[in-house]
């Protein structure tokens, strides 16, 4: 474990969960969120949790954005807020 | 072979479902047999595995034969407390699945296969929940069966049960979540997940046991299981999702996953924190049975407000989980109140299933959903309405039902913990009851044409079920078999477990570890 | 301010921002009004609790919980019992006890659970809420209270 | 009432609670916490246990796969359970069978992620891509002994393969290689393996999930060994679950339960 790695990418972390919530065209949210969870899992693997990185790299990161992103093409793209 | 009981009870309907997915999806007509196997012979292992309990004592299950160190495994733990859940959850499933024989509709058939399945999941996740030993093991079984409670509520083809199914997910999430946040913190003070070592641990170790963070863990871990049980403030979601889902969900949801909640918070109370770490904090007791109180009072209060016969059971469930709640909380380990409070989870998960299955039976063969189009049902369902007089009799707490045996326990322990509002509720709870049931045999018995009544009858989300516009034009029939079995047999348990209620308390009162000598004062 | 930083959060960072991330999660759970943006919500409160069980596992110094990552220890550990004491080419500092050289595995198991648990929870909520796009015609929560309860009205 | 208002309030009670609970928490990655090596005064906790004694007992190096699926391997059983579940609750919300349904959705979709001109290139790429991502996968699956992975990881990168074909070509082609019928048999064959390998060790007349008893059936040295062959085969069994699961909850999710037309 690396603390300033920690740190840096805590904040990161905040600021794409701000942001993946606020942005209005839920597609780019989706995707946005994609980089939340690819960022969790550089987390995971700094902090020596390697299985739960893998896990969430392909998760996280892989099927739910997928799973997001399927929905929101079956949907509606636009949101209110 | 008996040893292996606790295993089996798990095992059964998860081979059963699994069964199912792999043939039933092609002969349709094999799901009912295989889930009806699977659940007789959980619920033959059910009584094994509790009656070993009972003359016994508690004995451990060390899954994968870990047994020491303790905890280093998962341990399934049986003790006389959830012996009678087991038997009480296999015999409510069994019930309920009696009742879905016949799909309720055609739209309906290609799912029957989905329902079965989700129905034994269920099954497995509630057996696991009460079983388990292991703090993380019971969240994975939550998920296990709220997942599985999701399904069963947005199976149904109305509009609205989708929304409701959404609202539940939502809350029953952050509820789990909750809960496995408690763990966690729990976790991070003891280091362990087992539910004796933690008792061990918390019993035995002062500065942990009074450290902020075992509190918050408990305030988590409480709000979690409140979420999930539908307590006061948290109830939102639970009429919506228990009244427009499918009757043979409703069947199995409403009477067994908020009284499995209320389990939960019992055993959490009781095997993690010890009820001398709870009742240590002075004020939260009172606190919690106000909430009760209010629970009590406003589920009573909306219940009378509603037209609809499901609805209207919805929002006596709230109030019921009121009743636990609070007789679990009564002022210093209040033993009467806890008896009479886990006494009526067995209680309520009986006449529960008994008023839904009436209100199922009514909605399915009658296309009744309203109260006021019950006029003269007495006279054309005989039998139908012996189940449900039982249920109501049964609700307002009259003897030798059930019902009156829990009130008494709950109303006595209120008054030896000097909660008198406590008590003061329950009785007005009951009058509310009374005043609501028997509208309702009036209704039923003597008939009321009222002008009004055909204005606002048809909810059109039920359109698939609708084949009867004009209740007064049916001949007078009959439920079917498949209907009146499990209704009437529910009914027959609710005076058993009434009529026994000396036996049942005495084995609740083991696990309470309470001298058996007072069970004798009270009869 | 600084100091508030390096005696209280620096010790607890990783803690902090699990409560900063699972109270964005939390609100715009309640919030937000669009269903996916609250199912985004759900997802970062529930990696919030992930992040919080990882941190509880962190050992300073330590490495991922695989043996053979290792060199020898496994056989070391199993030869001398837990009380040898760290190995040369070990990169914790001066650790008293030779286990401390790996993170604890038992909140790794926990979480791999409970991702997988997350990722059931969001099909199911996806899947409803392409079925509740199919019965409204729409996934913003206001109108769909409203529509509800026009449907509630004309019955 | 203002849901924002409210949902504030609520959202500063819960932080407030959870920074209290925090305060008394040991240092962050202090390795004498309760959790890593017990109470003060205690006996020491579990994964001090899992550290020093797992691969003596198992024979296998990644501690979190030997905890995962022998120590825990009931939590583990129930969660390739709840993925199931999870499975089963989407077919019953989406799934429609009907012929009036299909009619409605198969309109095409307008707003699909690239038009016809890239098609070319990003199929190739991932018919390229797919077969290199399956080994891999496999790899994962039998290596989670000595390196991270495991039946889950590599379960859902088996399924992200199929969904890859489904994203770069059509769900048609994808259904092709995996239909219904054989992601739901594969489904729940993978938990009868789980609870098979449970389940064998009580024929023989030992607890549900305790491996160590199958040496007999599977002739290894010792009872470790047994263990350690028995993990694997219960990580093939989440792995076969999982893989099925993924790609059926992107199927259905992608053509609203039609399973036809997809993105």
């Amino acid at each position: 474990m690396i603390l300033s790695f920690d740190i840096i990418i805590l904040i990161f972390l905040i600021v794409a969960a701000i942001i993946s919530l606020n942005v209005k065209d839920l597609l780019s949210s989706a995707m946005i969120f994609g980089i939340y969870g690819f960022l969790i899992c550089l987390l995971w693997a700094e902090m020596g949790a390697v299985d739960v990185a893998f896990t969430e790299a392909t998760v996280g990161a892989g099927v739910s954005t997928v799973l997001f992103i399927a929905t929101i093409l079956n949907t509606r793209r636009r949101s209110s807020d | 072979m008996l040893e292996q009981l606790p295993a089996v009870i798990l095992l059964a309907p998860l081979f059963g479902a699994l069964l199912i997915s792999l043939f039933g999806l092609r002969e349709r007509r094999a799901c009912f047999p295989v889930a009806f196997a699977s659940l007789l012979i959980a619920l033959a292992s059910a009584i094994g595995a509790g009656t070993r309990a009972f003359t016994g004592g508690a004995y451990d299950y060390f899954i994968g034969g870990w047994e020491e160190p303790l905890g280093i495994g998962i341990v399934l733990r049986v003790d006389s407390l959830n012996g009678l859940l087991l038997i009480a959850i296999a015999v409510v499933a069994v019930l309920a699945l009696i009742f879905t024989i016949r799909p309720s509709s055609e739209k309906d058939e290609g799912k029957t296969a989905y329902f079965y399945i989700l129905f034994l999941l269920l099954c497995v996740g509630l057996f696991g929940i009460t079983i388990t030993g292991d703090a993380f093991n019971l969240f994975v079984l939550i998920e296990v069966s709220a997942l599985t409670s999701y399904g069963l509520v947005a199976i149904g083809s109305s509009r609205r049960c989708k929304m409701a199914a959404f609202h539940y997910l939502l809350m029953g999430t952050v509820g789990a979540s909750f809960y496995l946040l408690g763990v966690g913190y729990l976790y991070l003070k003891t280091g362990s997940l087992n539910i004796q070592d933690i008792n061990t641990i918390l019993a035995t170790n002062a500065v942990v046991s009074e450290s902020p963070g075992v509190t918050t863990a408990f305030i988590l871990i409480l709000v979690g299981i409140w979420i999930k049980m539908a307590f006061f403030p948290l109830y939102g979601w639970l009429p919506n999702a228990y009244s427009y889902c499918p009757s043979g969900s409703a069947c199995l949801l409403a009477p067994l996953m908020t009284k499995v909640s209320v389990y939960v918070m019992i055993r959490v109370m009781l095997s993690i924190f010890g009820l001398e770490w709870v009742f240590g904090h002075p004020g939260w007791s009172d606190l919690v049975v106000w909430l009760a109180v209010i629970a009590i009072l406003a589920g009573s209060i909306m219940a009378l407000a509603q037209r609809e016969i499901k609805r209207m059971l919805c929002y006596l469930i709230v109030a019921e989980i009121g009743y636990m709640v609070g007789g679990a909380w009564l002022n210093d380990p209040n033993l009467w109140g806890l008896t009479g409070a886990f006494y009526h989870i067995l209680a309520d998960a009986m006449m529960t299933l008994c008023l839904f299955l009436t209100a199922g039976i009514f909605f399915k063969y009658r296309g009744i959903s309203e109260i006021a189009d019950l006029d003269g049902i007495f006279k054309k369902m005989p039998l139908t309405s012996i189940g449900f007089v039982i249920g109501a009799l049964a609700m307002i707490g009259v003897p030798p039902t059930c019902g009156f045996f829990s009130k008494f326990y709950l109303i006595r322990g209120g008054i030896e913990g000097g909660q008198w509002e406590y008590v003061a509720a329950l009785l007005i709870s009951s009058l509310v009851n009374a005043v609501l049931f028997f509208r309702i045999f009036e209704i039923a018995y003597f008939g009321k044409k009222p002008a009004e009544g055909h204005d606002h009858e048809h909810n059109h989300e039920h359109e698939h079920e609708h084949e009867a516009p004009a209740q007064t034009v049916l001949p007078a029939r009959e439920a079917p078999l498949s209907a009146l079995i499990p209704l009437l047999a529910a009914a027959a348990l609710i005076l058993l477990v009434g009529i026994f209620n000396g036996q049942i308390v005495e084995l609740i009162r083991v696990a309470f570890e309470i001298p058996s000598t007072l069970v004798s004062n009270l009869r | 301010m600084v100091e508030f930083f390096l005696n209280t959060v620096k010790p607890h960072f990783n803690f902090w921002v699990y409560v900063i991330l699972m109270m964005i999660g939390l609100w715009s759970l309640i919030a937000k009004n669009n269903l996916i943006k609250k199912m985004m919500g759900l997802a970062i409160f529930q990696s919030a609790i992930i992040l919080f069980y990882v941190s509880i596992g962190v050992k300073d110094g330590a490495t991922i919980p695989v043996l053979e990552h290792y060199g020898d220890y496994a056989e070391k550990a199993v030869s001398a019992g837990p009380d040898v004491s760290a190995t040369e080419s070990s990169p914790a500092p001066a650790a008293s006890n030779p286990a401390d050289a790996f993170a604890n595995p038992v909140p790794h198991v926990l979480m791999l659970t409970a991702i997988v648990v997350g990722v059931a929870t969001l099909g199911v909520a996806l899947a409803l809420c392409e079925m509740i796009f199919k019965e409204f015609d729409t996934l913003e929560e206001d109108e769909l209270l409203r529509k509800i309860k026009a449907l509630h009205d004309d019955a | 009432m203002n849901p924002k208002f409210f949902a504030s309030i609520a959202v500063v009670i819960t932080g407030l609670v959870l920074l209290y609970g925090i305060a008394d928490f040991p240092t962050f990655g202090d390795p004498r916490s309760p959790a890593n090596s017990g109470v003060e005064g205690g006996a020491p906790s579990t994964s001090l246990y899992y550290i020093n004694e797992s691969y003596g007992d198992t024979k296998v190096p990644n501690l979190v796969t030997s905890v995962l699926a022998d120590y825990r391997g009931y939590d583990t059983m129930f969660e390739t359970v709840v993925v199931f579940a999870a499975g089963i609750a989407i077919f019953a919300i989406l799934r429609c069978v009907g012929k009036d349904d299909g009619a409605v959705i198969s309109a095409p979709t307008k707003n699909s992620i690239d038009g016809d001109h890239n098609r070319i290139i990003v199929g190739m790429t991932c018919r390229l891509a797919v077969p290199v991502v399956q080994i891999f996968a496999l790899y994962v699956v039998a290596h989670g002994h000595h390196s991270p992975g495991g039946g889950f990881q590599g379960g859902v990168m088996l399924g992200a393969s199929f969904i890859l074909i489904a994203l770069a070509g059509n769900l048609d082609d994808a259904l092709g290689r995996f239909s219904e019928k054989s992601y739901m048999a594969l489904a729940s064959l993978g938990i009868l393996i789980y609870a098979g390998f449970g389940v064998l060790p009580q024929v023989l007349g030992k607890n549900f999930l305790d491996y160590g008893v199958l040496q007999k059936i599977l002739l290894t040295d010792g009872p470790e060994m047994a263990r350690s062959h028995s993990m694997l085969g219960v990580e093939i069994g989440v792995a076969i679950t999982v893989m099925s699961i993924m790609f059926a909850i992107f199927a259905n999710l992608s053509s609203r339960g039609t399973l036809k037309g997809g993105l």
